[in-house]
């Protein structure tokens, strides 16, 4: 091996040698400085891969002396690996800035040589003097790279930076010199020995040379300037910043702490915590690219510093949540950083140009997920362990504060991500490409997602398969190229091959997981086959939607807390790029998103809080909780009702799913929104009957009535055929919310006979109703009407839907009602369920509308010539109606296997079949029946009218009464244009948008609080220095009180 | 199911009965009225004369299918709630097809025939008629309210969704019967009531405004008889679900129609009483005091 | 005597930061880093100090064979001349940065070099 | 009004500095480490009769390294960025008696600082100290004579050369010796004498050609982009 020291000889050797090779020979110079970086790479490299095959890490000693004397470096498996990052971005970074390097000659060359030599040896030496020397090198040199694009903002950048730093080196070289005063020694290991933190003085020394450190790493607030120098110098430079130094300055503060006494642990969390809340929270108000990016390094670094400030709770679960976030970190911030220099776009609204090379915008995503710590991505596994250790050691105040802090992270950057893939982008400039820029970016795009699979790997209780799936979506990435008809195939194919697999086996062993894998994959099926309706390529669509249908198999097929999380956020990521692909859906899908991310992180703490009370991840283990039951229940049930969008989190929904496309509504509504029904039946099962159990249900039965009521009032009112549609999934989602609070076995009867033929009816609804889009071109129905002249398929598609969804019998929806009524019976809900069964009745207010306002009444001229829904639409919607018919007629069919299903938690409470004949604890009902004598009765009086009137004259349509002019609006005297105002005028205030209103105050907050908080950065380099004193003495204060 | 022709044989009498007596009670309300009006009035046998005439007329127009079907679906609806509803207690054969689904079936079927006719008239394609169709379902929500909370009030006092069961509960002297045992249940539902009837104050549904507004608007000769048909069967039975409700059924066909008249008579008391409501205002006051009495007959019994 | 020069590098780092932190010229504050400096390094000379010794060099005052009772305490000296080294580059840099900003809007007023915030 | 803040501020300061004073308390004796350097027989390891000079270079020889890596980055980046804008110059004639006694002067700072850093491991004074002093003789010579030809090359080349001794020696230390700056690798010669203490006076010799060099550079960068009017 080669002692890590010559990184160094290199380093240093090089950037002297480098003054010999002629100053013309520009190219040559820069090329010969990272054939130097190559070799320092290869060096820790090696030194990472000895230690990982078992080496032993080394300690170099110089001068031939033993430290204290001398100056001693240590190669650890720390060091190995940071170095050889470090070494890598170096490499990378100078590639990417050959350009710039080259143009501004050897000296620059040498200082880039040396910045990356210093970085190197601040992590492996043991030594604090000779840390504060290279520490110095290292700002210099950044100082250095900063003019390297001079412009005048970058100048300003780089005093602020000098002005700080100069600062924070006097301060460290104040405390370095009174530690050897007090301790004699220089070595850190020594000092860390000597625990001088004893004495007063000493406590301050030690104080100064952390406080200084921390200050590196740009601690909220006083970290002005380096938001500045993120945002002035060149992105190459700021990715090496952000990567490589933060890195090194990090690993420093991981050695050093050690010096201090226990309280510090806590004063870096809490320092960290507060940059990352802080941060992030500003970063809301931003709109320029690289700032942003800024701000979100800082609150990186935040984090960071938390995790070790968190260390005595995270105990040896420390190293891998710090790798994997800061591994996260750099890769995705360095790609970041990249990208923007590529694309050359300040406003991030401009992003929207990466849509010119797609590549690019899937990259940019890559490392939005990345760094919000979604899977596959390293900082998923980090995250997760970070939250079950800290509930183990019961910090839920840190969990809260680090939750939150990645909430708002995510506000800004889906935001900005929304922008990218939405806002036009034609009248931005093309994009040019030079590869050495555009290299780097994709190596580490690449490199994301292999370290990703690899911590996958390394995680216990992941098993493969919950990564095997995955592969299918790049290489339908690889083939988007291709016509629809291909693609949609093979993507049938997939799911249909995975579901042969999956649902036989399940069918015998487990009928719960059997009906929603049922649903999930056959319906995926179903609305994938409308697809073919779509011509050209349509670029990105089969990716995502795979990507969604991967999530939901897993989240059925998980077994434990980790699994199921993972699947959560697949099918999350996936839904979401679904519903963005609508026209108008960029706020929607924002909006979705962070209610998704909100939800999320509730699970994740409520399985936090349950793995601390049985240490184990089974989802099984969940029953096993004895304290906080209220606590971690509620919090899981947050989590799954932002699914299922219950009343208060059901904002996002109207918009999201009416604004999707025609075939990705009904994916949505009829099929996503039962994953969160999957996860509260999962849920409750856990909770079993005990009194916390009960009053949890409570509060959802009565929040699923009001959800229902709600829901249906607001359908009723709306003039979007699709948002009424969505109204109505989110009543719908209310009933069953509400069936399965019962937690009796009538309850969850109910629950599933809804969940069923929610997924049937609404699929068949939004199938109809976006076909139906697809050929008129307007969601608005009073544009629409007479259209059953053109569409009799589409009409009578609708017509059995809203006959089975309002519950009237023969068809199946009956069976719903029927159970709902001897379960609310049997529970003695009676308010509750006086409230379901009003809002039922609502539903036909909008059920009439949506069918009048567009099949019936008058044909518009300008629709005059529609043809029918396509075939590839109506090949589904009867499949489904098909499904319908079946169900009524034998109702038993599905019935009996639910009951024995349902019987497993929620012992049979007398209900019984004869037959047909189904006898609950109240009533009866005959379905078969029912259907035969509703049947016969209909054809006789049918042949009954047919006699008497066989005369009847077909008439043309304008062969009736006529009134009205047409005034301005001419809608609003179109019957069906606030069809229900008298209705409107007595319980319109029911569904005044309080809701909305809260959240949209919320935001307004936010954004406030955001805007007034960062005119606290002056730009005045001057304050800047006066908050970095101020917090030197802040924490000095705090840690004398 | 077991298909034996003699139940449907006394079913279908007994909805000859029905119909005869709806018709002729029909006459005897609109006289009423009349009378309280100052008017002469019509003769008893009018509705039979106009039953004959709207069959017999010959010249007739459709607006598509769905305008044809609305009428069957109508017709279905009324026949169909006659059809699960127990007629005359004790015998069985008068207890028609009630053994195939409870009060829930009942409650429910009552939209059969609405929705049916909404789409028929909607097809129409007449303005008027959707706006008839849109106060009708309106009002129809509301009325359900105090409806259902009575109903759930019975249930949980006789235990059972049964109508039959709840019937049975009740013979064996007035004293039994619910408008006793459960007086405030009894006042939500004959609230309710007068509005499913949709008599005055409730009437703005049906035609009778100054601009002739609904579905009887769209439609006329065989068509409206239907109509008419099942208008008189639908009265009648109404009448009936309440009086097994809450008076107790009946035994045999005098009291059924005896008490089935008064029933109905209530309603049209109260409709020659009072002015016509708008439908904001008709809305309004069923979530009032119908609402209230609907809930109290809940807390009284849970 | 050591207690007064810590006292006094107290003092001079104090009047650096008071010249950082109040004064507007640009020169004068990088002055004031030089001030802060000097005051880091008598403090450290200070700290080296030994009663009633001399400098670490041997010569033929400072035998060899005693001079661990003759001198002070060399590392401090040490450090000081790196730290004054690394303090001349520092400035040297400091004033690059003061001669560009000049050219960019021919004054050395820090308040208006305010380009970037928020 | 600001200035009160920062007074508050300041004193506030003050108030964190004084535990340090409190628990400063002199020193009577050397502390253990320094004692190390002091005795005897580790002194003969080195053989520098100059014990700052002796952990200057050996002992402390990478912060030293650092040291120089710093000057010479500050070289660097002020080449790099002034080279770019260099402006027409007219400047004022220097008196002839300034400029003979210049003539005559700078050769003998030139010698004082090669003096300087040769004996830096006997007397007071090394590389550092030696370097600035010839660089002074440099100042004095731009000012005298602005329009010489100045010929940055061959400082740009004594820089890198003497650069690459240092770390060429460091490395080989490594290599052979006992490790990284090792100044054993060279015979230690007589203690007091010129030729002693192993590679310390070769090192110390190029790190005084090498500040020298890199101060003229930066100072000749200054002055040639300065004019007068």
């Amino acid at each position: 091996m080669i002692s890590p020291i010559h990184i160094i000889t290199i380093g240093l050797g090089g950037a002297f040698a480098l003054g010999f090779v002629s100053k013309k020979a520009k190219a040559l110079t820069t090329s010969l400085m990272l054939v130097a970086i190559a070799l320092m790479g290869t060096i820790s490299g090696s030194w990472l891969f000895e230690l990982l095959s078992g080496g032993t890490e080394t300690m170099v000693y110089t001068a031939g002396f033993k430290p204290p004397y001398s100056i001693n470096l240590l190669m650890g498996l720390n060091e190995a690996l940071l170095t050889t990052m470090i070494n890598f971005v170096g490499l990378l970074g100078g590639i990417y800035l050959f350009g710039n390097l080259k143009k501004a000659g050897s000296h620059a060359v040498m200082v880039f040589l040396v910045f990356i030599m210093g970085l190197n040896v601040i992590v492996m030496t043991r030594d604090a003097f000779n840390l504060f020397v290279f520490m110095e090198v290292v700002s210099i040199a950044t100082a250095g790279l900063i003019l390297l694009t001079e412009t005048g903002k970058s100048v300003q950048a780089g005093f602020k930076y000098m002005m700080a730093t100069g600062i924070v080196a006097g301060i460290f070289l104040l405390g370095v010199i009174f530690a050897y005063y007090f301790s004699g020694s220089l070595n850190i290991d020594d000092l860390a020995a000597a625990n001088i933190t004893a004495i007063k003085g000493g406590a301050v020394a030690v104080m100064m040379i952390l406080v200084a450190l921390v200050l590196e790493l740009k601690p909220f607030p006083a970290n002005g300037w380096a938001l500045d120098v993120y945002e002035a110098s060149d992105p190459g430079v700021a990715a090496l910043i952000s990567a490589a130094s933060a890195t090194a300055f990090y690993y420093v503060l991981f050695k050093v702490i050690s010096i201090g006494n226990a309280d510090w642990y806590n004063i870096i969390a809490i320092a960290g915590m507060i940059t990352f809340v802080g941060s992030n929270l500003f970063g809301v108000k931003q709109d320029k690219a690289r700032r942003l990016l800024g701000y979100s390094s800082v609150g990186q670094l935040g984090l960071l510093m938390a995790i070790l400030g968190l260390k005595p709770y995270l105990g040896d679960k420390l190293e891998f949540i710090a790798i994997t976030i800061l591994v996260s970190h750099y890769l995705a911030k360095a790609g970041l950083f990249w990208l923007a220099g590529i694309i050359e776009q300040e406003n991030i609204k401009d992003w929207a140009i990466l849509r010119r090379k797609p590549i690019f915008l899937v990259l940019f995503g890559t490392f939005v997920f990345a760094l919000i710590g979604f899977p596959p991505f390293p900082s998923f596994y980090g995250k997760w362990e970070l939250i079950l250790a800290l509930s183990s050691a019961g910090q839920y105040y840190a969990i809260a504060f680090i939750l939150i802090g990645s909430f708002l992270e995510g506000i800004y950057l889906f935001r900005w991500l929304g922008y990218a893939i939405k806002l036009d982008y034609t009248k931005l400039p093309e994009i040019k490409i030079e590869w050495n820029k555009v290299i780097p970016v994709a190596i580490f795009g690449v490199l994301i997602y292999v370290i990703g699979a690899y911590t996958g790997t390394q995680m216990s209780g992941l098993d493969s398969l919950c990564y095997g799936p995955l592969l299918m979506i790049p290489f339908l990435y690889a083939i988007d190229s291709l016509k629809v008809p291909i693609k949609n195939t093979i993507a049938i194919l997939g799911v249909a091959t995975f579901a042969a697999r999956v649902l036989p086996g399940l069918y015998e062993t487990d009928m719960l997981r059997f009906i929603f894998t049922f649903i999930f994959l056959v319906g995926g099926i179903l609305t994938l086959i409308a697809g073919y309706a779509y011509k050209g390529k349509r670029e990105g669509f089969y990716p995502v939607a795979l990507l969604m249908f991967v999530g939901l198999a897993l989240i059925i097929r998980a077994s434990n807390t980790l699994e199921f999380f993972y699947g959560w956020e697949i099918m999350t990521a996936g839904s979401y790029f679904l519903i963005i692909r609508g026209k108008k859906s960029m706020p929607h899908g924002l909006s979705y998103m962070l209610f998704s991310i909100a939800g999320a992180y509730a699970l994740l703490a409520g399985f936090g809080l349950s793995f601390a009370e049985t240490p184990s991840i089974e989802i099984s283990s969940l029953s096993a909780i004895t304290s906080n039951i209220t606590i971690i229940f509620s919090l899981l049930a947050i989590g799954f009702m932002t699914k299922t969008a219950s009343l208060g989190l059901h904002i996002w929904l109207p918009g999201a799913h009416a604004e999707a496309e025609s075939d990705v509504s009904p994916m949505v509504s009829a099929i996503l929104l039962k994953a969160g029904v999957f996860g509260l039946m999962i849920l409750m099962i856990a909770m079993g009957h005990s009194p916390e159990a009960t009053n949890i249900g409570y509060v959802l039965g009565w929040l699923g009535a009001i959800t229902a009521l709600v829901g249906n009032l607001a359908a009723a009112f709306q003039e979007d055929a699709k948002r009424l549609l969505a109204y109505s999934s989110i009543s719908q989602l209310g009933y069953i919310l509400f069936a399965l609070a019962m937690m009796s076995h009538l309850g969850w009867m109910t629950a599933m006979v809804y969940s069923i033929n929610h997924f049937l009816y609404k699929a068949i609804l939004f199938l109809t109703i976006g076909a139906v889009v697809m050929r008129v071109g307007t969601h608005y129905m009073y544009k629409m009407g007479g259209l059953i002249k053109n569409m009799p398929m589409a009409f009578v598609a609708v017509m059995i839907g809203i006959i089975a969804l309002s519950g009237v019998p023969p068809l199946s929806g009956f069976a719903g009602k029927w159970l709902f009524y001897n379960a609310v019976l049997d529970v003695q809900w009676y308010f509750q369920g006086a409230i379901v069964f009003f809002s039922g009745i609502i539903a036909f207010l909008y059920l009439f509308k949506l069918i009048y306002s567009v099949f019936l009444g008058q044909l518009k001229d300008n629709l005059r010539h529609v043809k029918d829904i396509s075939i590839w639409f109506a090949i589904p919607i009867y499949t489904l109606i098909l499904g319908i018919m079946i169900f009524s007629a034998k109702p038993e069919w599905v019935l009996q296997p639910l009951g024995d299903m349902v019987s497993q938690w929620y012992p049979n409470s007398a209900l019984s079949w004869d037959g047909g004949l189904a006898t609950g604890p109240y009533g009866y009902w005959n379905g078969t029946g029912v259907m035969i004598t509703v049947g016969i009765m209909f054809m006789a009086l049918l042949g009954w009218l047919l006699l008497v009137s066989r005369k009847a004259v077909k008439v043309k349509q304008f062969n009736i009464v006529y009134s009205a002019e047409a005034p301005q609006r001419p809608e609003t005297t179109h019957v069906s244009y606030n069809m229900f105002a008298g209705y409107n005028k007595a319980l319109g205030w029911l569904v005044a948008p309080k809701i909305t209103e809260f959240w949209d105050t919320m935001t307004d907050w936010v954004h406030s609080v955001a805007h007034y908080g960062r005119q606290l950065y002056s730009g005045n380099g001057q304050v800047y220095v006066t908050y970095v004193v101020a917090y030197i003495l802040a924490i000095y204060f705090t840690m004398i009180f | 199911m077991d298909f034996d022709l003699k139940r449907l044989g006394f079913t279908l009498l007994g909805l000859l009965i029905v119909l005869n007596w709806g018709m002729l009670m029909s006459a005897i309300m609109r006289k009423v009225g009349a009378r309280v009006a100052r008017r002469y009035g019509i003769p008893w046998y009018q509705p039979w004369i106009d039953l004959v005439k709207n069959y017999a007329l010959r010249s007739q127009i459709t607006h598509g299918i769905m305008f044809y079907l609305g009428p069957v679906f109508r017709i279905s609806g009324g026949v169909g709630l006659f059809l699960f509803m127990p007629m005359i207690i004790g015998s069985e054969l008068w207890m028609n097809y009630s053994f195939q689904g409870d009060l829930v079936l009942l409650m429910y079927f009552q939209f059969f025939g609405m929705l049916g006719m909404a789409l028929g008239a909607g097809e129409g394609g007449h303005p008027n008629s959707a706006i008839g169709i849109s106060r009708g379902l309106s009002q129809f929500t509301v009325i359900e309210v105090p409806m259902t909370l009575a109903i759930i009030s019975l249930a949980i006092q006789y235990d059972t969704l049964s109508l039959v069961d709840i019937v049975k509960a009740q013979q064996g002297g007035f004293q039994n019967w619910t408008v006793w045992t459960n007086p405030v249940a009894t006042i939500a539902g004959m609230l309710a009531l007068l509005g499913a009837l949709s008599h005055s104050p409730f009437n703005l549904v049906k035609a009778p405004n100054e601009i002739p507004i609904g579905p009887p608007t769209e439609y006329h000769g065989a068509f409206l008889g239907v109509l008419r048909t099942n208008a008189a069967i639908l009265h009648v039975v109404e009448a009936a679900l309440f009086m097994n409700l809450f008076f107790g059924g009946a035994t045999n066909w005098f009291e059924f129609i005896l008490k089935t008249f008064l029933i109905y008579f209530w309603s049209v008391f109260v409709g020659v009483v009072f002015p016509r409501f708008r439908i904001e205002q008709s809305v309004a006051w069923f979530l009032k005091i119908p609402l209230v009495f609907g809930i109290l007959a809940i807390i009284l019994y849970m | 005597m050591e207690y007064v020069a810590l006292t006094v590098g107290f003092i001079v780092i104090m009047a650096g930061l008071w010249a950082i932190m109040t004064r507007k010229n640009i020169i004068r504050i990088i002055i004031g880093f030089s001030i802060f400096d000097t005051g880091l390094h008598i403090v450290m000379v200070a700290l080296a100090y030994v009663k009633g010794r001399t400098a670490p060099i041997l010569d033929n005052t400072v035998a060899l064979d005693d001079a661990v009772n003759l001198i002070v305490d060399p590392v401090p000296q040490a450090l000081v001349l790196t730290a004054i080294v690394i303090g001349l580059g520092v400035t040297a840099l400091m004033l690059i940065f003061a001669m560009k900003l000049h050219r960019e809007k021919k004054t050395l007023d820090i308040r208006s070099f305010k380009d970037l915030k928020w | 009004m600001k200035n009160i803040f920062i007074i508050i501020i300041i004193a506030a300061f003050g108030v964190m500095l004084y535990p340090l004073f409190e628990d400063f308390s002199g020193n009577d004796e050397l502390s253990e480490l320094a004692s190390f350097y002091a005795q005897k027989e580790n002194v003969e390891k080195v053989n520098s009769a100059n014990l700052v000079t002796a952990v200057v270079v050996t002992y402390r020889g990478l912060d030293t390294l650092g040291e120089v890596t710093i000057l010479f980055l500050a070289a660097a980046i002020i080449a790099f960025s002034l080279r770019k804008h260099s402006v027409e110059r007219d400047l004022r004639r220097n008196s002839e008696i300034f400029k003979t006694a210049s003539k005559v002067l700078i050769p003998i700072i030139m010698m004082v600082g090669v003096y300087i850093f040769m004996n830096g491991h006997l007397s007071p004074g090394g590389g550092f100290q030696g370097g600035a002093v010839l660089a002074s003789a440099v100042i004095l010579m731009l000012l005298a004579f602005p329009n010489i030809p100045f010929n940055s090359k061959l400082f740009a080349y004594t820089e890198s050369i003497s650069g690459l001794v240092f770390v060429g020696l460091a490395a080989i230390g490594a290599l052979i010796g006992s490790g990284y700056l090792d100044n054993a690798i060279l015979p230690l010669g007589t203690f007091g004498e010129l030729l002693s203490a192993g590679a310390i006076p070769v090192i110390y010799s190029f790190v005084g050609l090498k500040v020298g060099a890199e101060l003229s550079n930066i100072l000749n960068e200054f002055q040639s982009v300065q004019s007068d009017n």
